[in-house]
This record gives structure tokens, sequence and C-alpha cells, in this order.
């Protein structure tokens, strides 16, 4: 079956030729279908973000007379936040190279890690917010910062949602196995979890960096 | 705080006539339609075959039942607004202090377009998407079946208003500062930013799915250069909802961040910059009424070929104007504000971007002219509804375009010349092309075809009631009349008033006769029952299968060849005298029902209505269980039940001796 | 109904301008119209006679089953409209900087500057050279063009006279700019065009435009008027009420508009209880 | 896998499709360009070598690489003919949040620029 599909027409094709570019082979499967969903789920999740990034770019400044960014921001806190986020990236990477290859050990030690590094972030950003909160600088305190607590605070009710989810990832997987089905969640849980590190690497340097600079 | 939160005895509105008998009223009826239902015992019938269930086509009815609905509420409040306008001139107030009529254009614009002409037009892309596309379902059946339901949580939580506090008095888009705790300090708000957010969910789901079904599902063959234009406009407009609905989302949740823990992004305090909440909510809210307007020119696309007996005209033109309109119409949310005074650069720049969609839609305009130009029309009731909105269209663009050059929106902004634009364009465009979808497509749905007569008397109390209705209010806007008016400061547009309140009564005829229409042809729909399964002599593949289609529309699915799937195949049949030969029938997969998302949306109203009464203990059982339903769910093994291949091929053969048949008379009268 | 329908007409809104500003957007209106009319009514003709003469039982119709595509037609179809819109897009390219609000007038006369703020419900308006202010009532001299600054106390609004032109929001905390010219004597209808909350129907105004040396008079008038806008009579003034009478105060406190701007002064000194009404007593 | 045979031609996002060896490469260069952007961004915001004015600039430059070699190498997205139909949805995600920051950002700034009042009178309450 393999051999006898050449090589697509990219783009679209039209008129008297069958050759009729994508979409002449009939519905794509299952496998195909629902991590295309879940893509563009989280492409309008991006858009979400846009629209916070966009806020905060209007309120930055709109300190009230309260505390501005130079004087709320670690850096130092943030690049170990950074650090924790990527490995645990990788690592969920790792998770999915050996869930493919079915191997229930390796990939649930993965996914341990990826789970933890995950909460050390997490950790970090409550800490941080938790000291900001202690310090006179709550989101109630000025547009500044209702706006960075709802950009910074969504991303990490991301990052919640997620470890949620994938404690029932691994639950479902030490039960039931490697199925075809529980592979593509997997698959999909992969894609979210890349995808808030690349809303990190936006929030790391529009908020933290470019906000701190002097 | 109390077990109950804010809610006591005071949030029914005992001292309200209104309200409460309308309340009452409502009430009696639903309880009524319980009633009856549980005598006649179709509990079972509708758990099964509706509720529960993921048959898009089942889907798609439940939603346009749904917009039905609430259009009667829609429709309510809008006379009751002409009728306000009509007495409360000069010296008299009317009938509905300013409190009342405040809630009433709230919800009538809220209701109109989030639960009246979104689940319309989602309803018909779920019955007719993946008909047309040749295939058995979407792409995710049992989401779908959510999506509906968190709609319709929406719908419910936006009506319980009525019985249960208030509406938001704040219009159709809730602007701080008026909308913040310190103006509005009532439940109304909340409630219509909690309806939002909920349906919102359902509407982000359906794109998802419908993006997904149209790119990654089609019959073996059909390329993009060969679907129907409505499965275009409907990709078109799904990409727009993913685009376009976060954006509101966000809006909506900072406006909820604020009323509910004080935080600062649209006060007048703490450096809130209410700007902003415009700029935002209209990034949604101009793509919002392409959302709309988009799968309106795909039915008006199929209607105009099949009843002009002719290919569409220019396919590609149409195509591209279509994805040209999806783009632009980002580029251009300014032009709701340009009375704020961003500067004349800006204005200038939103403006013409504005008007440029004027260019792909007349191309839309021309291409249905053309169509019909060298074709053979029939006169039907879908047709009418096309040539009505040609004629009607163009004044509501005509006046858009005028709307977009910033100096004359600087003396009609905000005014009835306003309201009269977008009625224009919403009833002569997108209402317009759901009576004639509803028309068109209802015999495929139920197997028999509509009354014509009627339908015509329909359409006539449409056109003339529109027209009476909304021509005043661009006259009154030339004269200086405001919207959202309680009441009316000059005595001399009584006149006008009447005249729009006499055109709103004709449209509400026309609702009344729709209603009898239903009733009569149900009455008599073994005169009128379609076997063919290909009453209008169609060209899509949806007229290819049995009406009311079997749960999996194909028994296999179809091989497209040549643009007009089922035209071609047709032409082919009645050249060669015979159908193509019989395919080797399989055993079907189909997806199995699912009470998850009623349960889901269950959840979700109940955290909805315990956020906005400030029930926390509520709100937090509401989220648990729907995290729980959410693994119940996830944990589930996959089923899919096997429709056994007699039964598919029993239905085939069937289907093939009814156009055997139909061939066979073909072949004699020509 | 007929002679009331024509008799309506003498408040005829935009139709009817009375300054320069007003004068240049009606004719852009109707230039426009007229514009995009000379290409829609064809439109509107062809779609029925299309629709009509190739109708079914037609015999002398020609029947082309198979004609979809015209390159000559598509070019066509795209240029009409295009050209149409490159017309229309420069006017609104220099119709929009012409008419900026924020503008000023060319005029040999020196501008008269008003402040506008926007009250629960109702309009005033502050003559910061004059030192005075009036409520629900705008005097200005006729040929004179007025330099507005608006804000509101509350919630939002629009400040607009149909028949002077242009509009625009008045925002709490926020100033914007308005320029507009009356050279017509008379009294005018003013309004505010974004919705307010309860009383919003009520924030009607009037616009007295008077020849020169009426209007210095009226000014000596003004002064001699005993109500005085300090803190007190603010705080009086901006309790939500609706259908305002005019009137006039013959002093203010200095920098009322930029206290206001600034929040120095309570915004909403009555909180709003759950089921607030207007004070609809005082109707006009 | 008879689901696999027919993906040759499309494939999800998301999805490596390589052998073991590749896969793990491909996420181990992913790591180790991501950790080095990230360096980078840190160091170029704290230096004082670089021209003040141009920092920002750079940072978002970097941002953006950083965005690319996520998507290239852990969300597997490139511009293979297989990846059409995840690259366009891509590029639509992409141009709405351009399009959506860059109108926001300057249309905020132009209200706030037209709007501001002078500071002494503002007594500080508003900074735009
Ligand atoms: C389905 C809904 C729909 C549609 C299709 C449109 C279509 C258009 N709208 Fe409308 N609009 C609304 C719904 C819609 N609108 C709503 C709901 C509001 C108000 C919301 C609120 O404030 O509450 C609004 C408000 C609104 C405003 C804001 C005004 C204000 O608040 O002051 C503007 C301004 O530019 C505008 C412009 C346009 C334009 C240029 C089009 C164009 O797309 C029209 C294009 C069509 C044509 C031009 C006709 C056909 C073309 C030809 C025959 C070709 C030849 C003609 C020419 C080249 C001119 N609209
Ligand atoms: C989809 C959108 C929609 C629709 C259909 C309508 C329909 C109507 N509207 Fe609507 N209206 C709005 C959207 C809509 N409106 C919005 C957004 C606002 C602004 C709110 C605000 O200010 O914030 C508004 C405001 C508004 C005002 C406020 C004016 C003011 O500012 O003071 C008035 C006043 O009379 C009015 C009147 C009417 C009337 C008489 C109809 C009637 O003519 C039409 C009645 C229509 C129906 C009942 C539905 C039509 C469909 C069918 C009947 C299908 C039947 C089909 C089958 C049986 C299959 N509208
Ligand atoms: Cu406008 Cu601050
Ligand atoms: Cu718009």
């Amino acid at each position: 079956m393999t051999a006898g599909i050449e090589a697509p027409m990219v783009g679209l094709t039209h008129g008297a030729s069958e050759d009729t570019g994508l979409g002449q082979r009939g519905p794509e499967s299952k496998s195909i279908v629902v991590p295309y969903g879940f893509w563009l789920f989280v492409l309008s999740d991006m858009v979400l973000f846009s629209a916070l990034f966009a806020t905060y770019a209007t309120l930055v400044h709109a300190n009230d007379g309260g505390p501005t960014t130079s004087q709320l921001f670690h850096r130092d806190l943030v690049a170990v936040e950074t650090i924790a986020l990527l490995l645990s990236s990788f690592v969920c990477g790792l998770a999915m190279i050996t869930a493919k290859r079915a191997n229930m050990i390796w990939t649930q030690g993965w996914l341990v890690l990826t789970g933890l590094l995950g909460l050390v972030f997490l950790s970090i950003e409550l800490y941080e917010f938790a000291s900001m909160v202690a310090e006179g600088a709550p989101p109630q305190r000025s547009a500044f910062l209702s706006a960075f607590f709802t950009l910074v605070g969504c991303h990490g009710l991301h990052i919640t949602c997620g470890l949620l989810w994938l404690g029932t990832m691994m639950a479902q997987i030490w039960a039931k196995g490697f199925q075809q089905h529980i592979l593509r969640r997997l698959l999909c849980f992969s894609v979210f979890w890349h995808a808030l590190d690349i809303i990190w690497v936006a929030i790391f340097t529009i908020v933290y960096l470019i906000g701190t600079l002097s | 705080m109390t077990l109950f939160g804010r809610l006591t005895w005071d949030a029914i509105p005992f001292n309200q006539p209104i309200p409460l008998i309308t309340s009452l009223v409502v009430l009696a009826a639903v309880a009524a339609i319980v009633i009856w239902i549980t005598m006649k015992g179709w509990w079972p019938y509708l758990w099964n075959e509706y509720i529960t269930s993921t048959d898009h086509k089942r889907i798609g009815i439940m939603y346009i039942t749904l917009a039905l609905v609430m259009l009667v509420r829609g429709f309510a409040d809008a006379i009751m607004m002409r009728a306000q306008q009509a007495m409360a001139i000069g010296q008299s107030q009317g009938y509905l202090p300013p409190e009342h009529y405040d809630q009433i254009f709230s919800a009538h614009g809220t209701i109109m377009i989030f639960f009246v002409a979104m689940p319309f037009v989602i309803g018909f892309m779920n019955f007719v998407v993946p008909l047309q596309l040749g295939v058995r379902d979407v792409a995710f059946p049992t989401m779908n079946n959510a999506s509906f339901w968190l709609t319709a949580s929406g719908a419910l939580l936006v009506n319980l208003s009525l019985f249960l506090g208030e509406f938001a008095r704040t219009g159709w888009l809730a602007f701080p500062p008026l909308s913040e705790k310190a103006f509005s300090p009532g439940v109304g708000v909340d409630y219509y930013l909690v309806a939002l957010q909920i349906s919102g969910v359902g509407t982000v789901l359906t794109a998802v799915n419908f993006v997904t079904t149209i790119l990654k599902t089609r019959a073996p063959g059909m390329s993009y250069l060969r679907m129907p234009v409505f499965c275009w406009t409907a990709l078109a407009s799904n990409l727009l909802i993913l685009a376009a609905f976060p954006v509101l989302t966000v809006s909506l949740a900072l406006l909820m961040l604020d009323r509910y823990l004080g935080f600062h992004f649209f006060t007048n305090d703490g450096g809130g910059n209410s700007m902003l909440y415009m700029n935002l909510i209209w990034v949604w809210g101009h793509p919002e009424v392409y959302i709309l307007v988009l799968p309106a020119f795909g039915i008006y696309s199929e209607v105009a070929a099949t009843f002009s007996g002719k290919p569409l005209f220019g396919y590609r033109s149409m195509v591209f104007a279509t994805l040209a309109i999806c783009i632009i119409s980002f580029c251009v949310w300014l032009h709701h504000f340009f009375t704020m005074g961003a500067g004349a650069d800006v204005n200038a720049v939103f403006g013409i971007a504005s008007m440029i969609i004027g260019v792909p839609t007349g191309v839309k305009i021309y291409n249905w002219l053309f169509t019909m130009y060298g074709g053979r029309v029939r006169f039907t009731v879908p047709m009418y509804y096309l040539i009505g909105f040609m004629l009607t269209f163009v004044i509501g663009g005509l006046t858009g375009v005028l709307l977009a050059i910033p100096p004359v929106d600087f003396i009609v902004h905000n005014s009835l010349f306003l309201v009269a634009h977008f009625h224009q364009v919403i009833i002569g465009g997108v209402v317009f092309a759901l009576m004639a979808g509803y028309t068109y497509w209802f015999p495929k749905a139920f197997g028999f075809t509509l009354d014509e007569r009627l339908g015509k008397a329909v359409f006539w109390c449409w056109f003339i009631g529109f027209h009476l209705a909304f021509m005043p209010l661009y006259v009154l806007g030339f004269w200086g009349a405001t919207r959202r008016m309680q009441h009316i400061p000059d005595p001399t547009w009584a006149p006008w008033l009447d005249v729009a309140f006499v055109g709103a009564a004709i449209i509400g005829l026309g609702i009344v006769l729709t209603v009898v229409q239903l009733l009569y042809s149900i009455k008599t729909r073994d005169q009128r029952r379609d076997v063919s399964g290909d009453p209008w002599d169609g060209r899509t593949l949806e007229w290819l299968t049995l009406s009311p289609p079997p749960h999996y529309n194909f028994a296999v699915l179809p091989d497209v060849h040549g643009e007009e799937a089922y035209w071609t195949r047709k032409q082919t049949a009645i050249k060669e005298e015979q159908l193509i030969p019989e395919p080797n029938y399989q055993p079907i997969e189909m997806p199995v029902n699912t009470p998850t998302g009623i349960i889901v949306a269950f959840f979700a109203s109940l955290c909805g209505f315990a956020i906005i009464w400030y029930i926390w203990w509520l709100a937090i059982v509401g989220l648990i269980g729907a995290f729980a339903i959410f693994v119940w769910y996830a944990w589930r093994d996959e089923h899919e039940h096997i429709i056994p291949v007699e039964e598919v091929i029993a239905n085939a053969r069937e289907r093939r001796r009814i156009r055997m048949e139909h061939l066979h008379t073909v072949s004699q009268s020509t | 109904m007929v002679p009331v329908l024509l008799t309506s007409a003498c408040n005829r809104g935009i139709l009817d301008p009375v300054g320069p500003v007003a004068g240049a957007e009606k004719q852009i209106l109707i230039n426009s119209t007229a514009i995009m009319l000379a290409i829609i009514i064809p439109t509107m003709i062809a779609t029925v006679g299309v629709a009509w003469w190739f109708r079914r039982g037609n015999t002398k119709a020609e029947y082309r089953p198979d004609w979809e595509y015209s390159g000559a037609i598509e070019m066509v179809v795209w240029a009409i409209p295009a050209l149409t819109i490159m017309l229309l897009g420069g006017i609104a390219w220099i119709g929009s900087h012409d008419l900026e609000p924020s503008k000023p007038l060319a005029s040999k006369t020196p501008a008269l500057k008003v402040e506008v703020v926007s009250l629960d419900w109702k309009w005033l308006f502050i003559y910061p050279d004059q030192g005075f202010a009036t409520v629900n009532q705008l005097v200005v001299p006729a040929g004179t063009p007025v330099s507005f600054r608006l804000t509101s106390a509350t919630v939002w609004n629009s400040f607009f006279v149909p028949q002077m032109g242009t509009m625009i929001y008045t925002m709490p905390r926020m100033a914007t700019r308005l320029n507009l010219q009356a050279d017509r004597v008379g009294v005018f209808n003013g309004l505010s065009s974004h919705f307010s909350g309860d009383g919003f129907s009520g924030m009607q105004f009037k616009v007295q435009v008077l020849p020169p040396d009426q209007f210095a008079m009226w000014e000596q008038g003004a002064h001699g008027s005993g109500l005085k806008l300090d803190s007190a009579g603010y705080a009086a003034l901006s309790k939500p009420s609706s259908y305002v009478k005019p009137m006039t105060y013959g002093a203010v406190a200095p920098g009322l508009f930029d206290a206001i701007l600034a929040n120095r002064v309570p915004s909403n000194p009555v909180p709003l209880p759950d089921h607030n009404r207007p004070v609809n007593g005082t109707k006009a | 896998m008879s689901e696999n045979d027919s993906e040759r031609l499309n494939v999800a996002p998301g999805e490596p499709h390589d052998s073991m060896m590749s896969e793990t490469v491909s996420y181990v260069v992913g790591l180790g360009l991501a950790l080095l952007l990230t360096g980078v961004s840190f160091w170029v915001a704290s230096t004082s070598v670089l021209w003040g004015p141009g920092i920002a600039t750079g940072l978002i430059v970097l941002a953006i690489a950083q965005m690319g070699v996520h998507l290239v190498f852990f969300l597997h997205i490139t511009s293979g003919p297989d990846n059409t139909n995840n690259v366009l949805a891509l590029a639509f995600g992409v141009l709405i949040v351009f399009l959506v920051m860059i109108g926001t950002i300057w249309i905020m700034a132009h209200m706030n620029a037209n709007m501001t009042v002078s500071p002494e009178l503002m007594n500080l309450q508003m900074q735009h």
C-alpha cells in the first residue's frame, strides 16, 4: 500500500486531473486527526495569550504610583524557572520516545521527572507571587500589577492544568498500557507542554528581561 | 457569607409585573412541555436519539431548535423596544422604565447574536458540512455534543436572569466603566459574563471540530477546489472563531477579575484603562459579524447554483473572496470607535481597510448574479430569499461603507442609522440565508418539504416588514436620533417610529406564519414526502443519500470526480443509463451515544450559577464535578458500535432502487 | 400623517449643518452615497432583471448549463468595486486628516475655549477663560471656532451636537479634544450618543448660538448669576439626576476640570443601590 | 500497525517520526540550542557591552529564534511537504497573533498619546 502512493502534489490542483492533491485519499486516520485538532486548539490558546500580552504592553507603565517592573522582578529566580521548564519539556520529549516503544518503566520515569520539574517551576512562581503580595504589590494595587498577575498567572494556570492532565495520563498508562488512543493523548499532552514553553519564552523576554532593563 | 451567597428572595422580581408575569408564563410553558413529553413517554427517545446523540445531523437539529426558541425571546424583546419607542415620546414615558428598557436592549443584542444567530449558523454547519464532504460524521463527535450543551448552558443562564435577579443594563458588549462594580453593582453583568464564557468554550470547541473535519476528513477525491462553497465558508467562519473567540474570552475574563477580585484593568482608578476593553472586545466583535455572514454567503451560493440549474459562476473567485474577507476582517476593528480620538492616521488606515471588504463582497454579489445569468431560474422560496437578500444587503453594505469613512462616522456613530445598518446586513444577510437554508435542507432533515405558498407568504412578511421596520431608522439617524433611548425627546419623530413599529409587527406575523407553515407541513407530510432524497435536483453530496439520511450518511464513502460531486455523478448516470457498479459494502463503525456533554454542561451551569451569586462552595463542587467527568470520560475505553453489513446493504439497495427509478423517468423525459 | 412627515423636517439633524465641520461631513456623506448608488442601483436592477428573464418558463432565454467562468467578467467584477473603493478610500484618507477632531479650525477669530464634563446624567460646560459654567446649556458666539476639552466624571458618554458635526467620547481620567464652529444663529439640540446608564435618555442639552455682541452680553449676565460651583456645589451637582433644567454658575472653582480629570474630586459620591432609578423629578 | 502506512504523507503535529536515535538527537539539539539562546538572552539583558537602546530589539529577536527552535526540535514542525497543513495552521495563528498585538499596541499608543494630560496636573495619578 505504501509503495503505491506517489509524492503528493503540494498545494491545490484543479480540473481534469484525478490527482487532486491533499484529500485524494479520503479521511485521515484518527492518529492524524486527533493531534491536528489539538494543534488547532493550541494555536487558539496562543491567540488568547497574545491578547494578554497586548494588555500587558498597554498597562505596563500604569502603575498608579505603585511599584514598577524593575523594583519587583528578580532575574535569578526567573532563570531557574526557565531552566526547570526547559528541562521539563525536554524530558517530556524523551518520554514520548520511550512511550512509542512501549517501555513502561522509562516512560513513567520520564513522566515523573517532567511533572517534578513542572512543580519546581510552579513553586517558584507561587513563591514569587506570594512575596510580591507580601511586599504590598498585589494585583489590586495597580493596572500594571493586574496585568502582570493575569498574564503570568494564566501561564501558571495552564501549567497547573497540565500537571493534573499529566497525572491522569500516567495513571492511565499504568492501568491500561500503551493503547493507540492513549498514545494519541500523550502526544497531545506533549504538544501542550512544549507550547507552554514557547509562551514562557515570550514571558521571560518581554516581562522579566525587557522589564528590568536599566 | 451565607449558604446561598447573595441569593435571597429579593432576587425574584415580585415588584415588577412585566418580568414576573413573563417568568410565570415561561415557567408554565416549560412545565407544560415537560409534562406533555412525559405523558407521551418520549423521554427515552429524546435521550437516545437527541440529548446524548453524537450524530452531527441530530446535533445540528438541536442547535437550530435552540436558536428558534431563543429567537422567540429575542423577538419579544424587539417588539417591546419598538412599542416603547413608539409610545415614550415627548411627555410620555411609555410603559418601560429605564432600568427595564436597558435590560431589554442588552438582552436582545446578546441573545440575538450569541444564542440565535450563532447556534443557527453552527446548526447548519453541523447538519450540512459532513454530508457535503461525503463523510460519516465530524472529526470529534463526542466533543460536538458537548459543544452544543455548553452553548445551551449559556442560553439557560441568560434566561435565568429573567426569574432571578436581572440582566445586564450595559448593552450587548458591556462596556466598562459602566459595567464595573462601581456603576453596575447588581448581578446583571455577572450573568452576562458567565453565560458568554461558558457558551464561548462551546463555540471554540466547535471551531476546532469543524476546521479539523474540513481539512482532514473529506471523501476520497474531494480536493480543496472541489469542496462546495458552503464548506469553504464554513471553514473560513470557523477559522475566524478560532482566532477571535480567545480574545473575547480574555476581554470578559479581565472584566470578571475587575468585578470579582478588585483588579484594575478597566476601572477609573488604579491606572485602569477602559479604552483597552473597547479595543479588545472589538478585536473579537468585528470578526464575529463575518463569522455569521460568511456561512450565510455559503448558503446563498448553494441556493443560487441549484435553482439556476447551473454551476456556481466564478467558483475560484468565490473561494478567494471568502478567504480575503476572512483575513481582512481582522484588520478593521477600530472602525467601531473612530470617535474615541485615535488620530487621523489610525482612523484612516482602519477606515480604508474596512472599505476594502466591500470589494470581495461585491464580487460575490456579481457572481450570484452571473450564476442566474444563462440559467433556468426556479422561483422557489430559497430563491426568493436570495433575491430579497441581494436587493437588501447591497443597501446595508453601502451604509456600512459610509460608516467606514471616518468623517461620516463622526456624525452617525451610535445613531439609529447605525442600528439600521446592522439590522439590514444581519436580517437581509444572515436571517434571510437562515430562512433559505431552513427551507432548502428541511426535506433532507425530515423527509418532507415545507409548504411553498406559506413559505412565500413568510418571505413577503419578512421583506416588507423589514423595510418598514428599519428604513425609517436611517431617516431618524440623519435627524440626530441616537441608539438605546428609553425615551424619545422629539415628538416630530413619532410618525417614523410608528412605521417602524408596524414593520416589526409584520415581521411578527411572518414568524407566526413560519410556525403555521411548519405545523401545516407536518400535518400534510404524506403528500410532500421526499422519496428521491433529491427534491431540488441538487448538485452536492447531501442529495446523494436518503432523506433523512441514515446515521452513517453513506453506505460507502462516495468517490468524488469533478467539481460538483453529485451533479457529475448524476450526469454520468444519465448518459450511461446506469448507476456506478455496486461497491463492496462493509460493516460500519459509528461512535456510541454519550451523556458526557450534558453532564459537563450541567456542572458548568452549576458552577456558573454559583459564581453569579457568590455561592463559592457550589462553584467548587461544580469544578470538581467537571474534573471528575473529564477523568471518567478519559478512562473509558473507546467504544464504537458496529452497524452490521446487512443493514447497510438493505439501506443502500433501497437507495439504488430509487435512483434507478429516477434515472428511468429522466431518460424517458429527455 | 403626510403633513406631519413634511413639517417634521424643521429640525433635520446632520442634514442641516450650521457650521463648517458639519457642512463638510454632510457633503462627504452625500457624495459618497451618490458614488455608491451609481453602482448599486444598476446592480439591483440587474438582479431583478436577470432573475426574471432567465426564469424557467421563459423559452426565449438561452439556457447555458455549463457557463461558469468568464475571464472578462471576472476582471470587471473585481475592477468595479476596487476602483470605487480606491476613490472612496482617498476621500476617507483626506477627510480623516482634514476633519480630525483635535485639529484647530482655521479662523481669524481666536477660538473660544470650553471644557466639557459629562456627569450622571447631565452636561457641565466650563468656560475657563471667563470663569463661569453652565449645565445642559452651551452658549457660543456665531462664526467663532470653539475649542473643546472633554472628559467624564463617571462613565463614558459621547458629546454630540448633530447640526455642528463631529461627536467625540468623553471618558473618565482622559481628555479628548474637539473643534467645532457654528455660523448660524439659533438654538440646536445636543445629546449624549454613548449609552451611560439608566438616566441616559435625559442627557439632552441645548446649544444656543448668539451673534457675537449678544454673546458678550450673555457673558456679562452669566457672571452676575449667583450660583457658585465650588466643591460643595459640585458635590450636589454630581449626584445622579436626569432631565436636568439648564442652569448657570456665575463662578467656578479654578482648575475644576483638571481636578476631575485627575480624580481629585469624588467621582461617584453616591454608591448606587442595586436597582437604582434615575431621579426623574426635574423633567424639562 | 496498519494506521501508520497511510500516514507517510501526513504527519501529526508534535509527532517525532524517525529512529529512536535521531529522535533523541533532535531533542538534545533542541535543548542545547534553547539553553544557549536563553543564556544569551540573560547575558544580553545584563551586559553593558551592548548599545542600550538596541537591547530590547535584540531580546525579541532572540525570543523569536528560541520559539523557532522549540517548534522545529520539540514540536517537529518543519516545512516538509508532509507538514503542509500543520504549517498553514501555524502561519494563520502567527498572523493573527501579530495582528492582535501590533494592532492593539499601535491603537492604544495613539489613544494614550492623544489623551495624556500633563503630569503635574495628573498629580502622577495616571501614567501612560
Ligand atoms: C452580518 C453582519 C455585518 C456585516 C456583513 C457588516 C458589513 C459591513 N459593516 Fe457593519 N456592523 C455590524 C454588522 C455587520 N456589518 C454590526 C452588528 C455593527 C454594530 C455593532 C454595535 O455597535 O453594536 C456594525 C457596525 C459597523 C461600523 C461601526 C459604525 C459605528 O459604530 O459608528 C462600521 C464602520 O465602518 C461598519 C462597516 C461595515 C462594512 C464596511 C461592511 C462591509 O462588509 C459591507 C460590504 C458590502 C457591500 C459594500 C455591498 C455589496 C457590494 C457591491 C454591490 C459592490 C459595489 C459597491 C461598492 C464598492 C461600495 N459596520
Ligand atoms: C442577529 C442579530 C439581530 C437580529 C436578528 C435582530 C432583530 C431585530 N431587532 Fe435588533 N439588535 C441586535 C441584533 C439583532 N436584532 C443587536 C446586536 C442590537 C444592539 C443591542 C445594544 O444596543 O446593545 C440590537 C438592537 C435593537 C434595537 C435597539 C435600538 C436602540 O438602540 O434603542 C431595536 C429596536 O427596536 C431592535 C429591533 C429589532 C427588531 C424589530 C428585530 C426584528 O425585526 C427581527 C426579529 C427577528 C427574529 C425573531 C429572528 C429571525 C429569524 C427567524 C424568524 C427565523 C425563523 C426560522 C425558522 C422557523 C427556521 N434591535
Ligand atoms: Cu485616554 Cu488615558
Ligand atoms: Cu465592524
